[in-house]
């Protein structure tokens, strides 16, 4: 197992706010690792960093050892890192199979037909359980759905490593099961390793490998799971004090 | 592809084949006109029916095609046949350095931008008249030295089809996928793995460059190249002309310039009220059909032979 | 057929389609009267009138379509330039006879083609014959020229130019885009050179703009205004536009009401006055009546409309029209051929009347500066 | 308070709510669980007049307001945290507070409840001026609540109250919730955590595929055996 | 010295006429997303409105002002309800519509008011000298005053009102503008109305000054969509900053640069801003 994505001293401000300030972090291949803290922390900042969205106004970012600090989210994403959306993003008067489509022309591998992609699409759908849908014009979907398609679509461009925004948020305790039953595949079957931000503390906990965990910008504390519940910091700034 | 799907372009471009024989001059003249409307609506429609990019600059490529084209050859020499390649190219180039302005900017700001550009353009023409004859029109050679209608109108026609087939490739391709996905929500594009920027400015590219050429081949079959071919009226009829015929749809602009140049020398007897009736038109259909004559005639046909 | 067809082409549209308003109504008296006496070669005769827009491509377009959809014998008709010299051109191709009434530039008629033929003003001789010396004679020592961005106003500002250069006048030319509204800036600009007459080659509503303001930054009247092409100083809007500032405002014209060169002028303006109930304003529709009558006389005499026929009784011309008797140049060479020039006067707006003050053979009445 | 009876609701061809009836007292609050894409959102939405039922009738506080448009119904006295949040992006944190005023009555008070939903989420109060598309995702769904505090409603629906919110938020949340029970505001809430949803109710409705199958009080359905396993995943 | 004054305040009129028949498009764009084509037209309906009344009805002009200005409210009311209202959230649907539209109109207007330019009759004539140094047309300086006045009515109301908040809330989110009560059919139609009635409102301003032709009707639509790009969209501070930077580069350029390309200076520095600052100088940079 090698490192696939690393950030050194990550820092990106908005204004007069530091949203992520000074972040190190690291994926290993295979691995799950959250991420959490509370609203605002700069999760979903730190997100758009390494997806290339924004770029750091401090820090290196690496892929495979290869500098991306600079490469536009198109660059990146070909490189072998996707992601969804906290706030989803669907190609909203498409169809979910075109939706799907657009993630596999997107990988940049040329020589195929638009049959076979599509193909490939339908099986990409059903395996995010959305078969049925490939007709449905995105904007009709249920937030959820939409979630789970652009999961999809993240798929679809076949990357290494896949960023998860909160896409377990809104599903009910027995639907989560099944999604990080998904999410197990996902490692196991296609090899990627993956990033999730989540508030769902009892399945992020149960699911990662390990957890890293940010309040107002900055990490607090970074563990297995067991190491951060226990931790008087998270509690204070994220968990809240009765429940653990 | 099926074999439906393949005979009816092919009997249309033979049926295509006939209209010399027995057409008078006259009508002649209105299909080749006609035919140039198809290839202005067809590749206008590429970027503002496929990628949403409402473009008031296509009429203005055309201009520069032909002004490009119709300069070289009257101070040069240099025959149309180079000249138009050329005045393509110079389209085309013209058409990525406005694409890169407006890349950054989507909707309205590449519509308003496009806007400027053309009366720029209008501007420099009507004012260089030393070089471009202003206003009193550039006259210019034609491609054929003996002049017939039926000469140009197969040029036209032949030049027309490989256009649209260049278009009817690009919509289905992968390409005229991805020009959908960078409209629906550029930076969910842009995250799986679309190259944005080029996709926009290679749609703008090559729809200018196609405007380049037609505005070429107008130019020289008129044999007089005026600020017209670049002014907004101009712009306004493809427009019209795409809308009616329904945007977004391969067959659409095609039946929308031959409708609209047919009804134009119909009503022309009206005179004054002529460009009213057309505005009412494309009016009434924007507003109740936006999908254009071809939605009203139903998806179904369109189905059979296009997509 | 029992109808003879006129082929007519001028702007209905566009920014000049005040012209086209014009050209009908003189077409209409002009068919009254022809028609009255029994049309030509014993056929009515009729009008197939084609929009130009103002623009030469759709000019030339039109012209097309008269030659070979409506196959006219003759056409006439025709005030931008820009058009007319795109118009030849497929008057030439189709050899269809063409007789132009107010397109000025110098090159329709320099290009010497057989079927082209100009019964109406040209740049040079207006400049020649009138501008040119009415400056002179009348002693004025500091000219501006300011002219639009059309190829009438280039023409006939450089001819003026070199005009001006022969006289000896100093004299400075100022290029103004066609749609300004606001000359505020140009206007300042010539203030500083203090000259004492302007020769504005503007047409539209831009030299109603532009004597407004002369007016309002204190140039005019001081200094002179004249009016290059007429027909918007005429406009029933002029005054309603400018205001005081129209006042010993100059402009060119062919037409005054007191001043009837012929008798069939005579008759037009009371033909028209018992059509309309008005006085005619724009001597265009003038210009496109005389054009009929000429064209109906050609085929009268030519006795077919068989275009060689046309041309060639075209050539013999001597007719009698509102603004004298019609004899085309037939010396080939320069702008001359195939030419008539109607005489022209420049008239002053004095106390809102129209005051012929040059040529001085038919002044009424003498410049007020 | 609130009566739907028998309610059948069409989004475009497909029809996703098939006789649906519920009602809330004065006073209650009620919560709807379901699968996704049971219809809860549609059922909130039809409330709303968002979507006008093809059969039945919805009665609030003994007015029909079945075919009524949305800001009639907003103005008397409903508000909403929409599923998806649907703050005004552009609009800053502070003017969509004030949007949430925006009917006659709650005008007068603005000033008052904006330092109320101040006090409730104080982030709200650093961010005040900054534009609110900009905000972090929980911070949006914090801006949402606020904003449908600001008319001080007295029928509040929540379509999925916590989405988002850490789990800290969302306890203080819920405390905020109870407060505005005392206060006396009827809340119908859709909650995916199940759990903490029937904590804090009286009576539920489980929606499935567009019906309701069951309905209680919390108690009844905590104990249910379906329920735990479906929805409570024990 | 006196002539470069000159420039600079006609420069400064012009900027703030260049704003006043801007701030129709810039609020319409901003509020509703759609670019308003038949501007222009607007504009010279209103011209000719308060044309004929105060010419051929012999209304007051001080009557015949607001008289076109509300004329012009209730067709912008009309269009609203039965053009526009369909097109929301498609910006491309409604840039198509109010094109074909303002061929329409401008056509019309050709029809019914034929081609000759008119104008209403000054409400003051003469010039001011100003300073001893140049004169300067009474009836520019009177509409530069109004205009500086409605401008500061409109930041007014769309600031600091409830109406002005409520229409930039239906911009963003119709639906959920609705769910807090806001009657969005009505706000919508009351914002295009009111972007109508400023066009409207310009027209019989500048009118006075520059005769409305039906065929002028483009140029003044082009000049606002500079303007409000320049300024950035729906800016209504970049408006006023837009028109005066077009009317200064307007002036100057054409007294020191070239009479001929006096309009081509305002598309060259469109061009620039939107290299430089693609959202225009006072617009917000979104994603
Ligand atoms: N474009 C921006 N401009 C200004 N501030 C921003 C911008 N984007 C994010 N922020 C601010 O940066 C902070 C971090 O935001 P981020 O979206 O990363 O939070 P998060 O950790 O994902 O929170 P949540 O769990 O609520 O989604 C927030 O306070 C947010 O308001
Ligand atoms: N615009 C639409 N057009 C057609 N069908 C739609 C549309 N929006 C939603 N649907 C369908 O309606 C059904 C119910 O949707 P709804 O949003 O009410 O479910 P929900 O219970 O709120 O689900 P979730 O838990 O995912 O929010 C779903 O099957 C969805 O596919
Ligand atoms: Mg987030
Ligand atoms: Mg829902």
């Amino acid at each position: 197992m090698g490192t696939i994505v690393e950030g050194k001293g990550l820092s990106k401000s908005f204004g007069g706010l530091t949203a992520v300030k000074k972040i190190d972090f690291y994926l290993e291949e295979g691995e799950i690792v959250g991420l959490i803290g509370p609203n605002g922390a700069g999760k979903t900042t730190l997100f758009n960093l390494v997806s290339g969205i924004f770029h750091p106004d401090e820090g290196k970012l690496f892929l495979n050892g290869r500098d991306i600090t600079e490469l536009r989210p198109f660059e990146i994403c070909r490189l072998g890192i996707g992601r969804t959306f906290q706030i989803v993003r669907p190609f909203l008067k498409m169809s979910c199979l075109e939706n799907v489509m657009v993630g596999i022309i997107g990988r940049n591998d040329r020589n195929r037909g638009r049959a076979e992609i599509g193909r490939e699409a339908e099986d990409l759908l059903k395996f995010v359980g959305l078969d049925g849908f490939e007709g449905t014009i995105a904007g009709n979907l249920t937030l959820i759905q939409k979630k789970r398609l652009e999961m999809a679509r993240a798929l679809a461009t076949e990357p290494r490593a896949i960023l998860l925004d909160e896409v377990l948020a809104g599903l009910n305790p027995s639907e989560i099961l099944q999604a990080l039953a998904l999410i197990e595949t996902i490692r196991s079957k296609l090899k990627m390793t993956i990033f999730w931000i989540e508030h769902v503390m009892g399945a992020i906990m149960k699911a990662s490998d390990r957890i890293i965990v940010l309040d107002q910008g900055e990490k607090i504390k970074e563990g297995k799971p067991e190491e951060i519940v226990s931790d008087p910091r998270v509690i204070g700034a994220y968990l809240g004090e009765t429940d653990a | 592809m099926n074999v439906k799907k393949f005979w009816i372009p092919v009997v249309f471009i033979i049926l295509a084949i006939f209209p010399p024989f027995f057409l008078s001059q006259y009508w002649l003249h209105v299909m080749i006109i006609s035919l140039f409307y198809v290839m202005m609506a067809s590749s206008w429609n590429l970027i503002a029916g496929f990628t949403g990019q409402v473009s008031f600059a296509h009429a203005a490529f055309s201009g520069i095609g032909a002004y490009v084209s119709g300069m070289l050859a009257v101070y040069l020499g240099l025959s149309p046949w180079l000249g138009i390649l050329v005045g393509m190219g110079v389209a085309a180039l013209l058409g990525l350095g406005l694409g890169y302005l407006c890349i950054r900017m989507g909707g309205i700001y590449l519509s308003l931008t496009t806007l400027g550009f053309s009366e720029i353009l209008r501007i420099i023409i009507t004012n260089e008249d030393r070089w471009t004859r202003g206003t009193m029109g550039l006259q210019v050679p034609g491609f054929f030295t003996e002049y017939s209608k039926a000469s140009y109108y197969y040029l036209f026609l032949i030049i027309a089809i490989l256009l649209l087939i260049v278009i009817y490739w690009i919509i289905h391709s992968e390409m005229g996928l991805t020009f959908r996905a960078v409209l629906n929500d550029e930076l969910a594009a842009s995250s799986s793995g679309i190259n944005t920027i080029q996709v926009r400015i290679l749609a703008f590219t090559i729809s200018s460059a196609m405007a380049g050429l037609a505005g070429g081949l107008y130019g020289h079959y008129l044999m007089l190249i005026t600020p017209d071919i670049p002014s907004l009226g101009q712009m306004f009829l493809v427009l019209a002309m795409a809308v009616i015929g329904g945007m977004g749809s391969f067959v659409g602009p095609i039946l929308g310039s031959f409708l609209l140049e047919i009804l134009s020398e119909y009503i022309r007897i009206y005179g004054e009220y002529h460009v009213l009736i057309f505005g009412l038109v494309a009016l009434s259909v924007a507003r109740f059909a936006p999908e254009g004559v071809i939605g009203i005639l139903g998806k179904k046909w369109e189905s059979v032979w296009a997509r | 057929a029992d109808i003879i067809k006129i082929g007519v082409v001028g702007p209905r549209t566009g920014p000049a389609a005040a012209t086209g308003k014009a050209f009908e109504e003189g077409i209409a008296i002009a068919l009254d009267h022809l028609n009255a006496k029994g049309g030509v070669l014993g056929k009515q005769v009729e009008v197939v009138f084609e929009d130009t827009g103002g623009v030469p491509e759709k000019a030339a377009s039109a012209f097309e379509k008269l030659a070979t959809r409506d196959k006219v014998p003759i056409v006439v008709g025709e005030s931008h330039s820009s058009s007319a010299l795109a118009e030849i051109e497929v008057a030439n191709r189709y050899k269809v006879p063409f007789i132009i009434c107010e397109a000025w530039h110098d090159d329709i008629t320099k290009k010497n083609y057989k079927w082209v033929f100009r019964a109406g003003p040209v740049n040079s001789g207006v400049v020649d014959f009138y501008i040119a010396p009415f400056v002179k004679d009348n002693g004025f020592k500091k000219v501006a020229i300011v002219r639009e961005n059309s190829d009438w106003g280039v023409g006939i500002a450089e001819r003026t130019e070199t005009n001006m250069k022969n006289f000896g006048i100093p004299f400075t030319t100022l290029k103004v885009e066609r749609e300004s509204k606001d000359f505020y800036t140009e206007l300042t600009k010539i203030k500083a050179e203090n000259p004492d007459i302007i020769l504005a080659y503007i047409y539209g509503t831009g030299l109603h703009f532009f004597v407004s303001q002369a007016n309002e930054v204190g140039l005019s009247p001081k200094c002179l205004i004249l009016d290059g092409a007429g027909p918007p100083s005429l406009w029933d809007t002029f005054w309603k536009n400018v205001g005081k500032a129209g006042e010993l405002e100059l402009f060119m014209s062919s037409m005054h009401e007191k001043v009837h060169l012929t008798p069939t002028s005579r008759k037009f303006w009371d033909d028209y006055k018992k059509k309309y109930g008005k006085d005619p304003t724009d001597y265009k529709t003038r210009s496109i009546y005389n054009v009929v009558l000429i064209a109906a006389d050609a085929i009268h005499r030519a006795k077919s409309t068989e275009n060689e026929a046309i041309v060639a009784a075209l050539e013999k011309t001597n007719l009698e029209v509102t603004t004298g008797i019609v004899k085309f140049g037939l010396k080939q060479g320069s702008y001359e051929y195939h030419q008539w020039m109607p005489p022209m006067l420049v008239v002053q707006w004095q106390d809102q009347k129209q005051v012929v003050v040059y040529p001085k053979d038919a002044a009424t009445g003498s410049l007020k500066k | 308070m609130l009566e739907v009876k028998g309610i059948n609701v069409f989004r475009g061809e497909a029809q996703i709510l098939w006789n649906m009836s519920i009602s809330v007292e004065q006073g209650e609050i009620v919560t709807v669980l379901g699968a996704n894409g049971s219809g809860k959102t549609t059922l909130v939405e039809s409330i709303l007049g968002v979507h006008h039922p093809k059969m039945g009738k919805i009665t609030f506080l003994g007015e029909e307001i079945t075919f009524r448009s949305s800001f009639l119904i907003a103005r008397m006295g409903v508000s909403c945290v929409p599923e998806g949040r649907r703050i005004f992006k552009d609009m800053t944190v502070y003017e969509n507070l004030e949007m949430g005023a925006y009917p006659m009555k709650a005008r007068s008070f603005l000033k008052e409840t904006v330092g109320w939903v101040y006090s409730l989420f104080p982030v709200l109060r650093e961010r005040g001026g900054q534009i609110a598309g900009t905000l972090s995702g929980g911070e949006q769904q914090m801006l949402a609540i606020g904003r449908a505090l600001m008319s001080k409603p007295i029928l509040l629906l929540l379509d999925e109250l916590s989405l988002g919110l850490s789990p800290k938020i969302t306890k203080e949340i819920y405390g905020t919730i109870k407060k505005l029970h005392q206060e006396k505001v009827t809340i119908l809430l859709i909650e995916q955590n199940a759990t903490l949803a029937l904590r804090h109710c009286y009576r539920g409705y489980i929606l499935e595929t567009g019906r309701i199958t069951l309905q209680g009080t919390s108690q009844e359905l905590l104990g249910n055996e379906h329920i735990r396993k479906a929805y409570l995943g024990l | 010295m006196s002539e470069f004054l000159m420039y600079l305040t006609n420069g400064i009129v012009m900027g703030v006429i260049h704003a006043i028949s801007a701030i129709g498009v810039s609020l319409i764009v901003g509020i509703m997303k759609v670019v308003n084509f038949a501007h222009g037209e607007l504009y010279i309906f209103a011209g000719y409105f308060s044309y004929h009344l105060s010419i051929s009805l012999g209304v007051p002009p001080l009557l015949a002002m607001p008289l076109s200005v509300f004329f012009i409210f209730l067709v912008g009311i009309g269009m609203e309800r039965t053009l526009i209202r369909p097109t929301y959230g498609d910006e491309m649907y409604s840039l198509i519509i109010t094109f074909v539209l303002s061929i329409v109109l401008q056509n019309a207007a050709l029809l019914i008011f034929g081609p000759y330019p008119n104008k209403p009759p000054n409400l003051i004539s003469g010039a001011t000298n100003i300073f001893g140094l140049y004169h300067y047309g009474n009836q520019r300086l009177l509409s530069f005053f109004i205009s500086i006045g409605i401008l500061v009515f409109i930041f007014y109301l769309i600031k600091k009102t409830w109406f002005g908040k409520s229409i930039r809330a239906v911009s963003q989110d119709r639906g959920m503008a609705s769910l807090v009560g806001v009657d969005h059919y009505r706000v919508n139609m009351l914002s295009f109305g009111l972007g109508a009635a400023l066009a409207g409102t310009a027209g019989v301003v500048i009118a006075p000054i520059f005769p409305v032709t039906p065929t002028g009707s483009s140029a003044i639509s082009l000049t606002a969509f500079v303007v409000v790009v320049l300024g950035g969209m729906g800016s209504l501070k970049g408006c006023v900053v837009g028109g005066l930077i077009l009317g200064m580069m307007e002036n100057l350029g054409a007294a020191y640069i070239s009479t001929m390309y006096r309009q081509i200076f305002g598309f060259i520095i469109l061009i620039l801003v939107l290299v430089f600052r693609p959202w225009g100088l006072f617009g917000q940079k979104t994603q």
